[in-house]
């Protein structure tokens, strides 16, 4: 009986071996290059949006090879399936960082993938770059934002449709989950700060992949119908915007009427549907594919060559990863290592060029400044930038529409290098 | 002779498996730990962290084989049970954050204060306590398995009605905890931990001692399970499983034996997830996604239900090929999963332990014969045949419960 | 002849199904210690009158009672089991991934709630009793075999001495014989009257030959109530039986 | 709409009255000094400044009255109006390639080429789109045209603005349709309402309001309440309450149809399932994607549609019906042939193959078709809405109820009434009888396994129209399809229908009150606990036929 167990035992121990050893022979094979992990969902829920954003990057590293890659090295992109699965991206990111040996990260979509993969970062002291919108209410040290915070998004389409448009009555309608909350509360908090009253404010949350809207859209066409001019402002997520949009449009919810401003509905997500009834209807984002400028123009053409169809559309969150790439290979340069702390201490202050015509330049909170677009939906599926800012904004880690929040600041820069600096106490918390 | 008794009782390859967790459970640590880094034979961190998780998963699987490999209990929401002990354990690591959360809240955990909660929900209480977290990892998915048990088996929900509306409570599970409302966070779920009993959850003592417990804790749970399975109870459970209209009419309650089976595999489950949520930093309530716990049933049913450490395999193996694949082949690694299952279930219906069994028992029986034509038998059967038969009806003949002729019900 | 004093009393019982009359105002009574064979074409509410003595089907209207006093139809399966009725079924049901040992030792008398039998210590007495009803049946050389690779003879007896493990003081045996050689079928009967010398005993069964062998009384159902009762030979007499048995 | 094909079939006389009465009111106007801008002008004002600025420029045209200036402004909103950055000229652009033919917009003549690159679109936003629409409402309340003057006149109601009465009193004089007069009437009443009007004129206006009822109705009583005065009170807060109430029973009618109308895409999604999983036994996993590759056949057909046949686009959802019935058929034999016939008798063990292939499936098409969304387009037939007693209807919704009902009705049909559902039946009943009478089993397995993921691939048509086309499209629905097929009962394909509907009507009722996800939840909790109570679910086949 007894040989029998033992060869069992050998038999998992030496598949246990098999791995280890797999583990350490790939943890051992260092070559001359510069590793580059792309942590994006390509499979599951997330892939329709994040798909595209492994393309991309995979794009921006073949640029840069062209033109001689970094410090004489060549870059190496290191591509991994997350799968839409939290943990897994914990765990993949990891690996990246230690089995891979990546300098940096560029990755994830969901506030949760972030969230998941934050205290690895953290841990491993290495570089995150985040290329999506999101909430605020965070600045950590590994990771840079190059998303739009709320007051680059949010509160300017608000000003917007309030000044252009004189609305007074508001829909806030979301996926619930934490972007959306967040964004409306602080855009609540704003526009009773602007004398709005409550029950000019409607808040609605819908689940995930949400896909039978009639009852919300003849919701929102009955608040619109109290004499007062009404606007929707859309957190919804991702693939729950094409039947709400379908819907919208099959109810005769004119933007004339009624406008929607979304602030997760791109380019990418208009290509799944017929916009023509859709004219009109707004998104602010701080890139649009149509903005005509040399720098978008040839970002496109490189797009379309390197993927190989001409159909395809470009989108905020992409320029956002062209201007992390870039940003991360500026200051990769300047402080001449790929070293975490080096270019964390490098970064900040780097200026690189943004697609819209302007710079984006990192700031100390680990946010970028950014433009910001509002663009009207029109028929072929583009958007025509009816509006933007002046200036650019530069983006809030902490908003100050919140009141725990907006005490706080984030400074990654000596003296102060913390996240949550409390600008009453004086003192950095949660260290 | 004591040791063949407590074999039997335990049986003797669950021991092996489970002697040898604990040979793991001493050895990854210690060469974590005490081998310096860069040495070859030092398991690194990062294998620390992702083998732990693998035994979490385990421990799931184990779970679900009690219920589904020895009652015949199809769950497709063991999930639930999981992610519930999971959210336990991640209430008091969030509770031991203390005023070291962004907003500095000494009392509120920083989500609910960016959604401006004032006070702590009463389900929070308690939750600071170590003790009484863990009673709760237990209490909790314990009690809705218990509740949930109580009334699907007294109603005689049975087979694929029964794991339907299994998947219907993870789903329902699922969307009550993306909602903010409930007070967990919503989708983000419960993350950013910073310390588990005064020890910080990143450290690689902490780590390699999580894996340690987690490896013990399912060594532990293999032997509790074996030995209730080999109990009468267990031989009540197979009934039930085979026929269970048939143990009615010689006065068992099937109902009884399935809620107890239900209950113990979900407070394995809950435990499970406990261990899991330290280990990887966050818990969201994608873990109640129905796909999740049918990919469980998947693993066992690769590693071979009703064997109680085939689970163990099959988690381990999937597992281990979904991390390979997502990292090397990321575009294939859907193909690879879906095609493993279809080739299992068509090719392997017994899972991997099953069918080595088969190969084992053939070769054996052919043995056997070439051995009697060559002395003749009965010297001394008298010890052998018994545990024969028991290792085999240890494994189930027959893939499912329900290929078994039925009696009329 | 007054209740209290019947093995199994059944008055006035009727249950549809869908408008279907399966049982149709039965009245049957067995004394104490009585075997009775019934016989019936099928469809007669044979099984469904065994489900209704059992629990497992509840009559629309009617009495159900059991020892006497016992109103069975307030009993679910499991407890009219432990009040001491025992089923065999129809299609031979044993717990075939079983061994023929493990498969008496769970119908043996005794504790069935979930802690006594997961802490349950096999004691010597249950070995001598295991024992005795393998000799019995006749299964001691196959003790150790999983119950699956039984022939269906064995099967059958098999599930009987599961009957006898569980001592019950009424047996409701249904179609034994469906599927044995002749020399099995003899041997079936010597044993059912044996059980009969201590147990009360109904035996449904179709094979004439073997409730000849019985020598019992017979009840003969039709559509759900009794048609006739009494001798074989009296009831084979009857007109209507034949009419039934034979076709109109 | 106004449309220059109208022009010829003008009667002299109307041209001569309508020139004249705009004249007239173009002449009143002109006494406004800071108005007297020619027409041109004010066009090669549009290009520029704010868009309130150039709003203003676009009601100042309105008042104009010129008629020449509906199609310009039609172009302006539709977004064709170009300005060539040298001269300043206003004109629309056409032909393809580079350079391009100008026509002027006012006038309507060619004034040659022009190059791309010197030529810039004039923006429009909302604002801009709003006044245009109400400039267009005050050009075209005069046209001979009635559809033209109802549209009109809705506009003006919309704009409700105070100096649009003179026009609308000049209107309703000479108007003789009577919906177009009411239309006008409630316009001019709108208008009124928003004026300093005196008591009996404000309280007519009121009750013609009150009259029209309707949601925009109620907005326009609410929003005259503040300003009106104590008289006028009384009569306002009474048609407010006489709307109130007819919306509140629209309300429930409504809420209903919502109901049906996500129930019958239940039961889309779950009638295919309801054969696979219902009659056959198989616990279908990979259904959801049978009805992901249905949408996708509609995506393909309607591609082939766009590139070579363009004219026959609002028949492409009629040619994918086949198409996808055939294709998702065919793959669910190859399915049935390869993997389930080896699995019968275990249902539990289909549900683990099918989930793979799910997995499988799932992944190919993201290779295929990539990972993100498809254009489906809806044909005209299927957008838009319209009214029943006060409800708004959309086509889309409308068409597939009476789609799936019909979908039901044909396969009870086939299952009732032809030998294949005999035979399926007989099959499924009972296998062995079945086959030693002659029936080829694996024949029918193969045909009802194809049957059931061709309707899948039918739903797949329908849902196109309504949802996301991308490779997660099933997984959304395949819980909800079981959900359904178990609450109604397995086998029962009565069952299913009724189970869809009443899922999707208690769905809907409780969305107003609990909001969209503790509804689902709650729909969930109501599954499980009404399977305690019927564990056989709602159309459960009694006694001792289910045993067997």
């Amino acid at each position: 009986m007894n040989h029998r167990f033992t060869l069992k035992s050998r038999l998992l121990g030496a598949a246990a071996m098999a791995a280890l050893l797999a583990q350490a022979v790939t943890a051992h094979a260092q070559d001359d290059t510069i590793k580059v992990g792309v942590l994006h969902s390509l499979s599951g829920t997330m892939a329709i949006s994040e798909t595209t954003l492994k393309d991309v990057m995979l794009m921006l590293v073949d640029e840069q090879n062209k033109k001689g890659g970094l410090l004489g090295k060549q870059l190496e992109a290191v591509v991994v399936d997350i799968a839409s699965d939290w943990p897994l991206a914990a765990e993949k990111a990891r690996e990246l960082i230690e089995v891979n040996n990546v300098d940096a990260v560029f990755g994830c979509w969901t506030s949760v993938c972030r969230k998941s993969v934050l205290p690895v970062f953290e841990e491993l002291n290495s570089l995150l770059f985040y290329p999506v919108q999101y909430e605020g209410e965070e600045s950590q040290r590994n990771v840079f934002y190059t998303g739009a915070s709320p007051n680059q998004q949010a509160i300017p389409a608000v000003d917007y449709l309030m000044n252009e448009e004189g609305v007074e009555r508001w829909v806030l309608a979301g996926t619930d989950y934490v972007y959306p909350q967040t964004t409306n509360k602080i855009l609540e908090a704003y526009l009773k700060d602007k004398g709005v009253a409550a029950e000019d404010i409607m808040i609605n949350y819908t689940p995930f992949g949400h896909s039978d809207w009639q009852t919300i859209v003849s919701d929102i066409k009955n608040f619109g119908s109290a004499g007062k001019k009404t606007a929707v402002v859309s957190t919804i997520n991702g693939d729950a915007n094409v039947p709400f949009y379908r819907e919208l449009g099959n109810q005769g919810i004119a933007a004339e009427d009624i406008p929607v401003v979304a602030f997760s509905v791109g380019e990418e997500e208009l290509a799944g549907l017929d916009t023509t009834p859709l004219v009109g209807h707004l998104s602010a984002w701080n890139y649009f594919m149509s903005v005509d400028t040399p720098e978008n123009a040839s970002f496109i053409e490189t797009w379309h060559a390197f993927i190989g169809d001409a159909e395809r559309v470009t989108n905020d969150p992409m320029e956002a990863h062209y201007i992390g790439f870039n940003m991360w290979a500026a200051a990769v340069e300047k402080a001449g290592s790929t070293d975490a702390d080096a270019i964390i201490d490098a970064i900040v202050g780097v200026e690189v060029p943004n697609l819209t015509g302007g710079t984006a330049v990192m700031l100390p909170n680990h946010h970028i400044t950014k433009p910001v677009l509002i663009g009207e939906i029109q028929a072929d599926g583009q958007y025509d930038v009816v509006w933007e800012t002046e200036d650019l904004v530069p983006g809030d880690a902490w908003s100050d529409y919140l009141p725990e929040s907006a005490v706080l600041e984030a400074d990654w820069t000596a003296p102060i290098n913390c996240g949550n600096y409390n600008t009453e106490t004086k003192t950095c918390g949660g260290s | 002779m004591i040791t063949q008794r407590l074999l039997n009782a335990l049986g003797g390859k669950v021991l092996w498996v489970a002697a040898i967790l604990l040979v793991i459970a001493v050895l990854v640590p210690a060469s974590n730990l005490l081998l310096p880094v860069g040495h070859p034979l030092r398991v690194p961190n990062y294998m620390v962290a992702l083998l732990g998780k693998y035994l979490t998963y385990a421990m799931l699987a184990l779970a679900l084989d009690l219920v589904w490999g020895y009652v015949g209990i199809l769950s497709l929401g063991h999930g639930a049970f999981f992610a519930l002990g999971g959210y336990a354990m991640g209430m008091y690591l969030m509770r031991q954050i203390g005023d070291r959360g962004v907003y500095a809240n000494p009392n509120l955990p920083d989500f609910m204060v960016f959604l401006n909660w004032s006070e702590l929900p009463w389900y929070w209480w308690g939750f600071g306590n170590f003790w009484f977290a863990m009673l709760m990892v237990m209490v909790v998915p314990g009690l809705l398995a218990f509740v949930f048990g109580w009334f699907a088996f007294r109603s005689r929900v049975t087979g694929v009605y029964l794991s339907i509306i299994t998947q219907a409570m993870t789903y329902a599970l699922m969307l009550s905890f993306f909602r903010n409302d409930m007070g967990f966070g919503g989708n983000n779920g419960l993350t950013d931990f910073k310390d588990i009993l005064g020890h910080p959850v990143q450290a690689s003592a902490t780590r390699a001692t999580l894996f340690a417990v987690t490896a013990i804790a399912l060594a532990a749970a293999l032997l509790v399970c074996s030995a209730i399975t080999r109990s009468k109870l267990g031989k009540v459970m197979v009934a039930v499983r085979d026929a269970e209209s048939r143990t009615r009419f010689i006065g068992y309650r099937p109902e009884y034996v399935k809620l107890f089976a239900f209950v113990v595999s979900a407070i394995t489950a809950g435990i499970a997830g406990a261990l899991y949520v330290p280990q990887v930093g966050i818990i969201n309530p994608g873990e109640f996604a129905p796909a999740n716990s049918i990919e469980v049933v998947v693993w066992t049913a690769i590693g071979g239900r009703g064997t109680l450490y085939g689970p163990i395999i099959g988690a381990v193996l999937v597992n281990y090929a979904k991390t390979w694949f997502t990292g090397a082949y990321p575009e294939l690694w859907l193909f690879a999963l879906g095609g493993l299952f279809v080739a299992v279930t068509l090719f392997l219906p017994k899972g991997i332990v099953g069918t080595v069994g088969d190969w084992r028992t053939r070769w054996r029986d052919r043995r056997a014969i070439s051995a009697a034509k060559i002395a003749p038998s009965g010297t001394d059967d008298s010890s052998d045949p018994p545990k024969v038969v028991r290792a085999r009806s240890a494994d189930p003949a027959a893939p499912l419960g329900a290929s078994k002729p039925q009696p009329a019900e | 002849m007054p209740r209290t004093d019947t093995m199994l009393y059944l008055d006035g019982v009727s249950v549809a199904f869908d408008g279907f009359r399966a049982i149709n105002n039965l009245s049957l009574v067995l004394d104490k210690g009585e075997m009775r064979a019934i016989i019936g074409p099928n469809g007669a509410g044979k099984t469904t009158m065994m489900d209704i003595i059992t629990g497992k089907t509840r009559p629309d209207t009617g009495e159900v009672f059991f020892d006497g006093t016992i109103d069975l139809t307030r009993h679910d399966e499991a407890d009219i089991a432990m009040l001491g009725i025992g089923r065999k079924f129809q299609k031979p049901t044993v717990f075939e991934s079983h061994t023929v040992e493990d498969n008496l030792l769970l119908a043996l008398k005794g504790k069935r709630s979930i802690f006594p039998t997961l802490f349950h210590r096999r004691s010597t007495l249950e070995e001598d009793r295991i024992g005795e009803i393998l000799a019995v049946i006749r299964l001691e050389e196959r003790r150790h075999d999983l119950a699956e690779n039984l022939s269906h003879g064995q099967k059958q007896w098999l599930e009987i001495g599961m009957l006898l493990a569980q001592d019950p003081k009424l047996l409701l045996v249904d179609e034994p014989v469906a599927g044995m050689t002749d020399a099995e079928t003899a041997e079936t009967a010597r044993l059912l009257r044996d059980i009969a010398k201590t147990h009360s005993v109904i035996v449904v069964e179709h094979d004439m030959h073997f409730v000849r062998e019985l020598d019992v009384k017979v009840t003969c159902l039709h559509e759900g109530s009794v048609l006739s009762e009494g001798s074989l030979d009296f009831v084979s007499a009857d007109e209507r039986v034949v009419e039934v048995y034979l076709g109109r | 709409m106004f449309s220059l094909s109208d022009t010829p079939l003008w009667p002299a006389a109307f041209r001569a009255v309508r020139m004249f009465v705009l004249s007239l009111l173009a002449a009143l106007l002109l006494l406004a000094p800071a108005r007297a801008q020619s027409v041109e002008d004010l066009v090669r004002q549009l290009p520029e400044g704010s868009f309130s600025d150039r709003a203003a420029v676009v009601s100042q045209l309105a008042a104009t009255g010129d008629a020449r200036l509906v199609s310009l402004l039609e172009a302006l909103a539709a977004g064709d109006l170009n300005v060539v950055e040298e001269t300043g000229a206003v004109v629309t652009l056409s032909g393809r390639g580079d350079p391009l033919d100008a026509t002027d917009a006012l006038t309507g003549e060619g004034v040659g080429e022009v190059a791309k690159a010197s030529v810039e679109r004039i923006r429009v936003n909302n604002s801009l789109r709003r006044a245009v629409r109400a400039a267009i409402g005050q050009l075209t309340v005069m046209s001979p045209n009635r559809n033209t003057r109802l549209s009109a006149a809705g506009a003006m109601f919309q704009a409700a603005d105070p100096e649009n009465i003179p026009l609308l009193d000049e209107a309703i004089a000479q108007e003789d349709d009577d919906g177009v007069r009411r239309a006008m009437e409630e316009a001019r009443a709108a208008s009124m309402l928003r004026t300093e009007a005196s008591a009996d004129d404000f309280a007519a206006a009121v009750d013609v309001i009150a009259a029209r009822g309707g949601r925009a109705s109620l907005g326009i009583l609410t929003s005259a309440l503040p300003a009106a005065s104590d008289e006028a009170r009384p009569a306002i807060e009474a048609g407010i309450r006489a709307i109130e109430n007819r919306l509140a029973l629209l309300n429930v009618a409504q809420n209903v149809w919502y109901g049906i109308s996500l129930g019958s895409v239940l039961l889309l999604a779950a009638i295919g399932l309801a054969i696979t999983f219902g009659v056959m036994g198989v616990i279908n996993m990979a259904h959801g994607e049978m009805v992901m590759i249905g949408a996708y056949t509609t995506f393909v057909v309607q591609n082939v549609i766009r590139v070579s046949f363009p004219g026959l686009f609002d028949w492409s959802l009629a040619i994918a019906l086949p198409a996808a019935f055939l294709v998702t058929g065919l793959i669910g034999i190859a399915i049935e042939r390869g993997i389930i016939r080896w699995l019968y008798g275990r249902p539990l063990e289909t549900l683990l193959a099918t989930w793979g292939l799910s997995l499988i499936i799932q992944q190919a098409v993201r290779s295929i078709f990539g990972a993100s969304n498809r254009e489906v387009g809806n044909p005209s037939w299927m957008s838009g809405s319209f009214d029943f007693y006060g409800i708004a209807i959309t086509w889309n919704r409308f068409w597939i109820v009476l789609f799936a009902l019909a979908v039901f009705a044909i396969l009870l049909v086939v299952m009732k009434r032809t030998s294949l559902g005999l035979q399926m039946r007989a099959v499924t009943q009972n296998r062995r009888m079945a086959s030693s009478m002659g029936i080829r089993t694996p024949w029918v397995d193969a045909l009802t396994f194809g049957l059931g993921s061709g309707i899948a691939g039918l739903a797949g048509v329908a849902l196109s129209q309504i949802d996301n086309v991308s490779p997660n499209l099933g997984q959304g629905y395949i819980i909800d399809s079981f959900m359904v097929v178990v609450f109604g009962g397995v086998g029962n394909l009565w069952g299913t229908l009724v189970g869809a509907l009443t899922l999707g009507v208690v769905n809907k009722f409780l969305e107003p009150y609990a909001g969209a996800v503790l509804a689902k939840i709650f729909v969930l909790v109501f599954i499980i606990l009404f399977i305690q109570k019927r564990p056989r679910g709602l159309f459960a086949l009694k006694g001792r036929a289910v045993e067997a």
